[in-house]
């Protein structure tokens, strides 16, 4: 704790005392009292595992050596309520935090605390949300063009022509509307592709396993089915509305997803796809630079060049490869059924950023036996391209926003 | 012939299907007391609702003083010289006496409120004028008694009423109409016209010169009080002639059981009191308005829980926490609240499911209510208050006030109860419920078991009761025998004086 | 004489037509309910030709009854004059112990029901000795209890549910009867049982009393408490078993799974002609706002408009259905019956 | 005569009666101190002026969203469109922003028409055609909803610069504008319940009958609860666009139950009749406060909700023990 017991009793006595005013002393300057530095863990929403994987990552490295004996990690949930966070951020600061980092729950509304901290000396690292607050380090997958590369695989995988659906994540939320974007650039280049119906599943399983069997009631002949996280519900849906087609999904990362990619029985009456998206790896490469930062082997990146860039997972179909053990290891990349939950989001490792991690670390938080902090390579970090109301405010896109990186064209509009 | 103040013609009135009123005519001269007559659901209260501007009349037409007169609210109304006191009181219960007299405009200015000291100060004249002494105008009305809030609730009409003052049933809650018939002679001097609905013909004929008699929604006759005598009226009314209201009063035998005994009860404003009901006797009980009789009929009821005492119910000692352990205790104690509305009857439910629901596993097989059998099961309680079985499959919302009370008394008896304890159980209803009901509670006294009941009227105590007895400043202060019973005893009793005192009314 | 005969026989019949005019109001209301909803799914044959179809009705019918499940235990509570905040959470519970406790196998499904069941009653136990006993306004009570199940949900998982439910009861969400999905058969079942117990039952008739004139129903000798308990009981214990069957559907629990039921709980509930001021309510009327929300959002799913508007046209629809099933509405269809009877 | 139970007329001046303190907002500013002394004892740095400026600045668009509730909820009514109408009036002033002063006095005149003319449609649905309010009202939160998200797809736009920063800072260095707004609507509320229209609105929550019998036209008092409302909904989104600086279409969310759990821990019954606009602000103030008090304690992970939900109960049970006291002291 920064506010050691003399300071309170301090601070106390000159409350009672002297009721007078207590300036606020205990503001951000080097490490706390007992030689850790203050991090704070700052949540919005908790309770999908999506969430639990980035926490425990964090957690998991900050209890690995040398990490252990010289962060204090102090996790916070706000939850999804912006004005929750901002105050707590706004404590984060008072007690003198040196290092947050974040899952921010809104894209705009935590830049004026942000920018307060930062004025305080306090690291600011989001995580696959962003802030449009410019001294705030983003650390996302969202520019690498998800909802591009995706629709360009579901093009692809329908010959350029089709009834799909569009499964997208929360109404008015700029990620949602980033990957739509991406997504619908490449669909409005294909006249055949119809887009039949366009629904809000929030990132869920279940939400969009019913948002689905309601769009199927309409169009129990579509083709494709373009989906965000929860594509899992949707595979679900499809299975239940005709045990016996299924149409190419593209989707996320959830363990369940790659493996029905791989299943052959799967496959056999249609399946196809690709699982991209957001990998909560993004916590650990965010909490990883920022320690690097405060401990001074990295060097601070200038305000307004603080967009990093995460990789965008690519897992085709005939990519999926089971893992044997814990790890990443052998270029796997999926967890055979019953090792994790089928909503499990497999892209929590990184074999060059974050070797320390094993699965224990993901799903508990424990740091890997005999584990030691690794320096991230030297190319780790890559600059992410300026997108305006995702991670900068008056800015301007670059004109190749929407270029495909993962997936060639194969059909022609 | 003095100026018409009101005429009404062929108003009717219907509610979705059912008619209320229908056809109804009478005129009001200046300065008149104009009497309404008639049982309950013969359409008294739509015709106060028309006059005062709370309903409008599907058809007919009013005057009032030659213009006119078709009121959209009670503002406009009031705007025109037509003001009415409520039998079901209109008071705000947590704004002050002088706020209530002034609503709906208790401040006199628009913009910025006024203060609230010269808000009081006119309502304490208007409280002068009429010549109430007794209640302070920043009082908050849910802390005066029923009495008072009758008082302030008249108060207001008057103050409004420069035509036409309504009173709907004004002396429910007046012990002493001496103070009410006081200020409508003040008023009535100056030319305002006075429409006056009691179901107490004694004070009528005291106040009114002419009546009008209603009967299932139409205008029977309009009469010269002075000559009709209440046979008279009461056929009108009922459509028959009467039978003697009061019939032979029953008295216990002295070596019946005792059913219920009470010692040193303390509870609200009851200070030690005993009490012992008999087996066959109806006991009445005398009071005026507040001198714990509420605290002393819940208490029994179970609806309070007494700070002190001893209740025994058919020989055992009864803790009676709740109603449900007062219908448990012993041979069980049976409560018929006063205010039926809140207190009494489910509106949404049927007559029959009302008066089964403590008896709710007979009307059922394995946890099914069946409405056959609902009816069944409450058909001899209601035969008993002779409630018509025609109305047991309706809404007791829709239902008068009458058989309202019929079928809480019903309700009171099915649950086997051997001792009834029901404070004014005849209030605001007709004659011909009123007879029902006597008869009734002499039947269940016949049966061996007993009932405590407390009235307003006294002719009421003193025609039923087999003993009476009198309570004041918490404590029962007279047992007046079968023999001994007469108004003036009981009245003089009831304010604390000896039998001697001659009480002016 | 002759003529005060029919005077009497005159009130009479009027009283009679008073009484039945009640009832074919409540029953025109819930005939309009259900009316409306199928006029709504006829009219969307227009957007997708395959709607207006008996696949389009029984997946309206199937994905209706987990709001079904939910909407009678709400409408219990708001028949005794309360409310339910906490039902998002008592699913959400349902759903994560399902898939938690019975961890994809059929062993010990018999005895987990109801435990898992239980533990949700307990919730609602709590909230209603709150709300009966201790005079917490339920919508406190339920909210904060709601919060802190939500938050032990939360812990329990340390936010990432895990398990599946027994291939029983994923096998019966997958099962197909003659054609039918299994639950659409639960949920027939569940109408008949709600409807009797709501309206028919010696329990229900008691929760009426009790909801119509709380104070009447404490002086007739009813226990008000236990009553009122028994209600938050009973909600909670639909909305675990609402979650009991998601987990069943989705195979796996989320934590949000019963967020998307709260409010359509309460509209289906007022829709369906029940008043939120307690001691009147017909469960069929709910179900039929249950059926009319969930047949809305099948067809907005479909309609290829930007989400403002779907948005718009849901809550426009919603306050259309209301002003058009106000018992005002049906004055002039009442009076019309009522002259011919 | 009836017995005579008030014999003098009693002196009203003075000091408060035991009713008037129990009814006022009185059990809620206890909670509300004894919680700010914990805050200020375990975290002395919140009494700087920065802390204190931020923490109402956070507080605030609660607060008018609760005191808006407070008009329907007096008058037996309820509310849901209050999370519509702050995101509508949130995007609307981050879509179309005005600088300068007196465009930020322009921007508040949109929102509050926009509040007014939503509560319009509320009042009348729910006055004149008796739509239960709750359905009706949910029914045009989702509309608001609705319009929010066709006029800014996402979060973004921006706030004028008057807005974001003089609007969220101190008055002489000293007062946070926030509390001063604060303390504007409690003065703005304790004159306007002396008003006919406030008399009435509390006598329409009391009894509505009655109400209706005195005289008060209830379908418009209840029309007009309706309009105060939407137009503090309005302010309250005006101050969230200030404090965040951007709009967002979903920004009304998380108002929505955390508005009424505000009201009813100001001691405001829902029914109508007992309660008042400064009790909800406190309220509000409390919830906020919550926040910082549990962050300040050290509870904060997942079972941060267990600590929030027992206090909501423990407050109420408080006000309600208060309330039993003194009224006992009161009838002795």
């Amino acid at each position: 704790m920064k506010l050691t017991k003399t300071a309170k009793a301090l601070a106390l006595a000159a409350l009672v005392g002297a009721g007078t005013q207590l300036a606020s002393t205990d503001v951000a300057s080097a490490k706390t009292a007992d030689g850790k530095w203050l991090i704070y863990l700052s949540l919005s929403y908790s309770g999908n595992s999506w969430q639990s994987e980035a926490a425990n990552i964090v957690k998991a490295l900050a209890a690995t050596p040398p990490f252990k004996d010289t962060v204090e990690l102090v996790e916070v949930i706000s939850g999804t309520d912006p004005q929750a966070q901002i105050s707590d951020y706004e404590s984060m600061i008072a007690k003198g935090a040196d290092g947050i980092v974040s899952f921010p729950i809104s894209s705009t509304a935590l830049n004026r605390v942000v920018q307060r901290g930062c004025k305080e000396g306090v690291l600011f690292f989001m995580y696959d949300a962003t802030v449009t607050e410019q001294c705030a380090y983003n650390i996302s997958y969202i520019t690498s063009g998800f909802g591009e590369n995706t629709a360009q695989a579901l093009v692809n995988a329908l010959d350029g022509k089709g009834k799909i659906f569009l499964s997208r994540g929360v109404p008015g939320n700029s990620v949602d509307d980033r990957h739509t974007n991406g997504a619908m650039h490449i669909f409005n280049q294909y006249p055949g592709i119809d887009v039949v119906a366009e629904y809000y599943s929030y990132w869920d399983d279940r939400t969009t396993q019913q948002e689905t069997a309601k769009a199927l009631a309409a169009h129990p002949d579509v083709d494709g089915i373009w989906a965000q996280a929860g594509e899992y519900g949707a595979i679900q849906a499809l299975l239940q509305a005709n045990p016996n087609r299924l149409v190419p999904v593209t989707g996320e990362n959830s363990n369940g997803f790659r493996l029905a990619l791989a299943n052959p029985d799967y496959q056999a009456i249609g399946l196809d796809g690709v699982s991209a998206g957001s990998p909560p790896a993004q916590s650990g490469f965010a909490f990883k630079i920022m320690m690097e930062i405060l401990n001074g082997t990295r060097e601070p990146l200038p305000e307004g060049q603080r967009n990093i860039e995460y990789p965008l997972p690519w897992v085709p179909g005939d990519a999926v490869k089971l893992c044997e053990g814990d790890k990443f290891e052998n270029g796997c990349n999926t967890f055979p059924e019953g090792k994790v939950p089928s909503s499990f989001v497999t892209e929590v490792f990184n074999p060059e950023l974050l070797p320390e991690l094993s699965l224990a670390s993901a799903l508990e938080g424990k740091p890997t036996e005999g584990a030691e902090i690794q320096p991230l390579p030297a190319d780790a970090v890559k600059a992410a391209p300026n997108e305006p109301g995702i991670n900068c405010r008056q800015c301007e896109a670059p004109e190749n926003l929407y270029h495909l990186t993962k997936v060639e064209p194969t059909v022609q509009p | 012939m003095r100026a018409r103040v009101l005429q009404a013609n062929a108003l009717s009135k219907r509610y979705g299907a059912t008619v209320a009123l229908s056809d109804v005519s009478l005129t009001i001269t200046q300065g008149e007391v104009h009497a309404i007559l008639g049982e309950n659901g013969a359409g008294k209260s739509t015709l106060v609702k028309i006059l005062s501007g709370v309903v409008r009349a599907n058809s007919g037409g009013m005057s009032l003083a030659g213009e006119p007169y078709n009121p959209h609210s009670i503002s406009k109304a009031r705007a025109q010289g037509v003001a009415t006191a409520f039998q079901e009181l209109s008071l705000i219960p947590n704004l002050t006496v002088g706020e209530n007299l002034l609503l709906p405009n208790a401040s006199a200015r628009t913009f910025w409120p006024e203060s609230k000291s010269s808000i009081l100060r006119r309502a304490a004249e208007v409280l002068r004028e009429w010549q109430i002494t007794d209640i302070a105008p920043d009082a908050i009305v849910e802390d005066l008694s029923l009495a008072e809030r009758q008082r302030i609730e008249i108060t207001r009409a008057l103050s409004h009423a420069s035509r036409l003052l309504i009173l709907d049933e004004p002396t429910a809650a007046l012990p002493d109409p001496g103070w009410l018939f006081q200020q409508i002679r003040r008023l009535t001097a100056r030319g305002v016209a006075v429409m006056y609905i009691s179901h107490r013909l004694g004070e009528v004929r005291e106040i009114c010169e002419r009546a009008t008699v209603l009967r299932n929604g139409k205008t029977i006759d309009t009469v010269d009080l002075s000559g009709v005598d209440d046979d008279g009226i009461f056929a009108m009314m009922v459509g028959r002639s009467p039978e003697s209201a009061f019939a032979e009063p029953v008295v216990a035998r002295p070596d019946a059981d005792i059913i219920v005994d009470v010692r040193n009860l303390n509870v609200g404003k009851v200070r030690s009191l005993d009490l012992s009901l008999k087996a066959g006797e109806i006991v009445g009980l005398a009071a005026l308005e507040g001198q714990g009789q509420q605290d002393l009929f819940r208490a029994l009821g179970g609806a309070v829980k007494p700070s002190d005492g001893k209740i025994m119910v058919g020989g055992q000692a009864a803790a009676l926490g709740s109603p449900r352990r007062a219908l448990r205790a012993g041979s069980g104690i049976a409560f018929v609240p006063e205010e039926r509305k809140t207190e009494g009857i489910f509106v949404n439910l049927t007559a029959a499911s009302n008066i089964a629901l403590p008896k709710i596993g007979r009307a059922s097989h394995a946890g099914i209510v069946y409405a056959g059998l609902e009816k069944k099961v409450s058909a001899e309680a209601a035969s008993k208050v002779a409630l018509s079985p025609r109305y047991l499959g309706f809404n007791v919302g829709s239902l008068s006030g009458g058989n309202q009370q019929k079928v809480l008394l019903a309700r009171a008896l099915i649950t086997g109860a051997k001792c009834l304890v029901l404070f004014d159980p005849a209030r605001g209803v007709d004659v011909g419920t009123k007879q029902s009901i006597y008869a009734m509670m002499r039947d269940y006294v016949a049966g061996g078991r007993t009932i405590l009941f407390y009235s307003s009227e006294l002719s009421e105590l003193v025609h039923l009761s087999s003993r009476c007895l009198v309570m004041y400043g918490g404590r029962i202060v007279a047992d007046v025998p079968r023999a001994e019973l007469t108004e003036e005893r009981l009245l003089a009793a009831a304010h604390g004086h000896s039998q001697e005192m001659k009480v002016a009314v | 004489m002759q003529n005060e005969k029919t005077i009497a026989s005159a009130v009479a019949e009027q009283e009679d037509n008073r009484a039945t005019a009640k009832i074919s109001g409540e029953f025109v209301t819930i005939a309009a309910i259900f009316g409306l909803t199928f006029a709504m799914i006829l009219a969307s044959r227009a957007i997708s030709p395959s709607f207006g179809s008996w696949s389009q009705v029984e997946t309206i019918l199937y994905l209706s009854s987990f709001l079904v499940f939910c909407a009678f235990g709400q409408g219990l509570v708001i028949l005794v004059r309360g409310l339910d905040l906490s039902i998002a959470s008592v699913i959400t519970l349902g759903g994560v112990l399902t898939a938690s406790l019975m961890n994809g196998s059929n062993e010990g499904f018999l005895y987990l029901v109801p435990a898992i069941l239980g533990a949700c009653i307990v919730v609602g136990l709590i909230s209603g000795i709150g709300v009966a006993y201790f005079r917490v306004p339920p919508f406190i009570m339920t909210m904060a209890v709601g919060l802190i199940v939500y938050s032990l949900c939360l812990g329990f998982t340390r936010g990432t549910p895990r398990g599946y439910p027994a291939p029983l009861l994923s096998g019966f969400m997958q099962d197909k009867f003659l054609g039918v999905p299994a639950p659409v058969y639960l949920l027939l079942a569940f109408v008949v049982f709600g409807t009797i117990l709501q309206s028919y039952s010696v329990f229900g008739r008691k929760l009426n009393a009790v909801g119509n004139n709380p104070l009447a129903a404490y002086i007739a000798g009813l226990p008000s408490g236990v009553l009122i308990v028994s209600a938050y009981a009973m909600s909670a214990l639909c909305a675990g078993f609402t979650g009991m069957m998601l987990a069943g559907y989705a195979n796996g629990a989320t934590l949000r799974m019963g967020d998307s039921y709260l409010l359509p709980s309460i509209a289906a509930v007022v829709v369906g002609g029940s008043s939120i001021l307690g001691g009147q309510g017909n469960f069929v009327g709910t179900v039929g706002g249950a059926l009319l929300l969930t047949a809305l959002a099948t067809i907005l799913t479909a309609l290829g408009i930007e989400q403002g508007w779907k948005t718009i046209m849901e809550g426009g629809v919603i306050l259309f259905a209301l002003i058009a099933l106000r018992e005002q509405s049906f004055a002039f269809l009442r009076e019309v019956l009522g002259k011919r009877g | 005569m009836a017995s005579i139970e008030v014999n003098t007329p009693r002196q009203s001046r003075g000091l408060p009666t035991v009713r008037q303190i129990v009814e006022s907002a009185f059990p809620i500013i206890v909670i509300y101190v004894v919680m700010a002394t914990i805050y200020s004892v375990v975290q002395p740095s919140a009494l700087s002026l920065y802390s204190i400026e931020s923490l109402f600045n956070n507080s605030l668009p609660l607060m008018l969203a609760a005191a808006g509730a407070t008009f329907v909820i007096l008058q037996g009514g309820f509310d849901l469109s209050v999370a519509g109408i702050i995101s509508l009036a949130n995007v609307v002033v981050a879509v179309a922003p005005v600088e300068g002063p007196l465009g930020a006095v322009a921007n508040l005149a949109m929102v509050i028409a926009i509040g007014l003319l939503v509560g319009a449609v509320n009042g009348y649905v729910v006055a004149y055609l008796r739509i239960q309010a709750i359905a009706a009202t949910l029914a045009t939160m989702i509309i608001c909803k609705g319009v929010a998200l066709l006029i800014l797809g996402a979060p973004g736009g921006y706030v004028s610069d008057f807005m974001a920063y003089e609007l969220t800072a101190s008055i002489f260095g000293a007062v946070p504008i926030a509390v001063v707004i604060a303390v504007a609507v409690m003065v703005f509320w304790s004159v306007f319940r002396t008003t006919n229209s406030g008399r009435s609105l509390l006598a329409v929550g009391q009894d509505e009958n009655a109400a209706a019998l005195s005289g008060i036209d209830v379908a418009r008092t209840r029309f007009a609860s309706f309009l105060w409302a939407g137009a503090f909904y309005g302010a309250a989104g005006y101050m969230l666009a200030a404090q965040t600086a951007t709009g967002n279409p979903n920004g009304g969310d998380p108002f929505l139950l955390l508005t009424f759990a505000a009201v009813a821990l100001g001691g405001t019954a829902f029914g109508g009749g007992r309660g008042g606009v400064t009790a909800s602000l406190f309220g509000a103030a409390t919830l906020m406060l919550m926040q910082k008090v549990l962050f300040a304690v050290g509870v904060s992970s997942f079972y941060t909700g267990v600590i929030q939900g027992a206090i909501m109960i423990l407050a109420v049970l408080f006000s309600a023990f208060v309330q039993a006291v003194t009224s006992r002291r009161n009838s002795l």
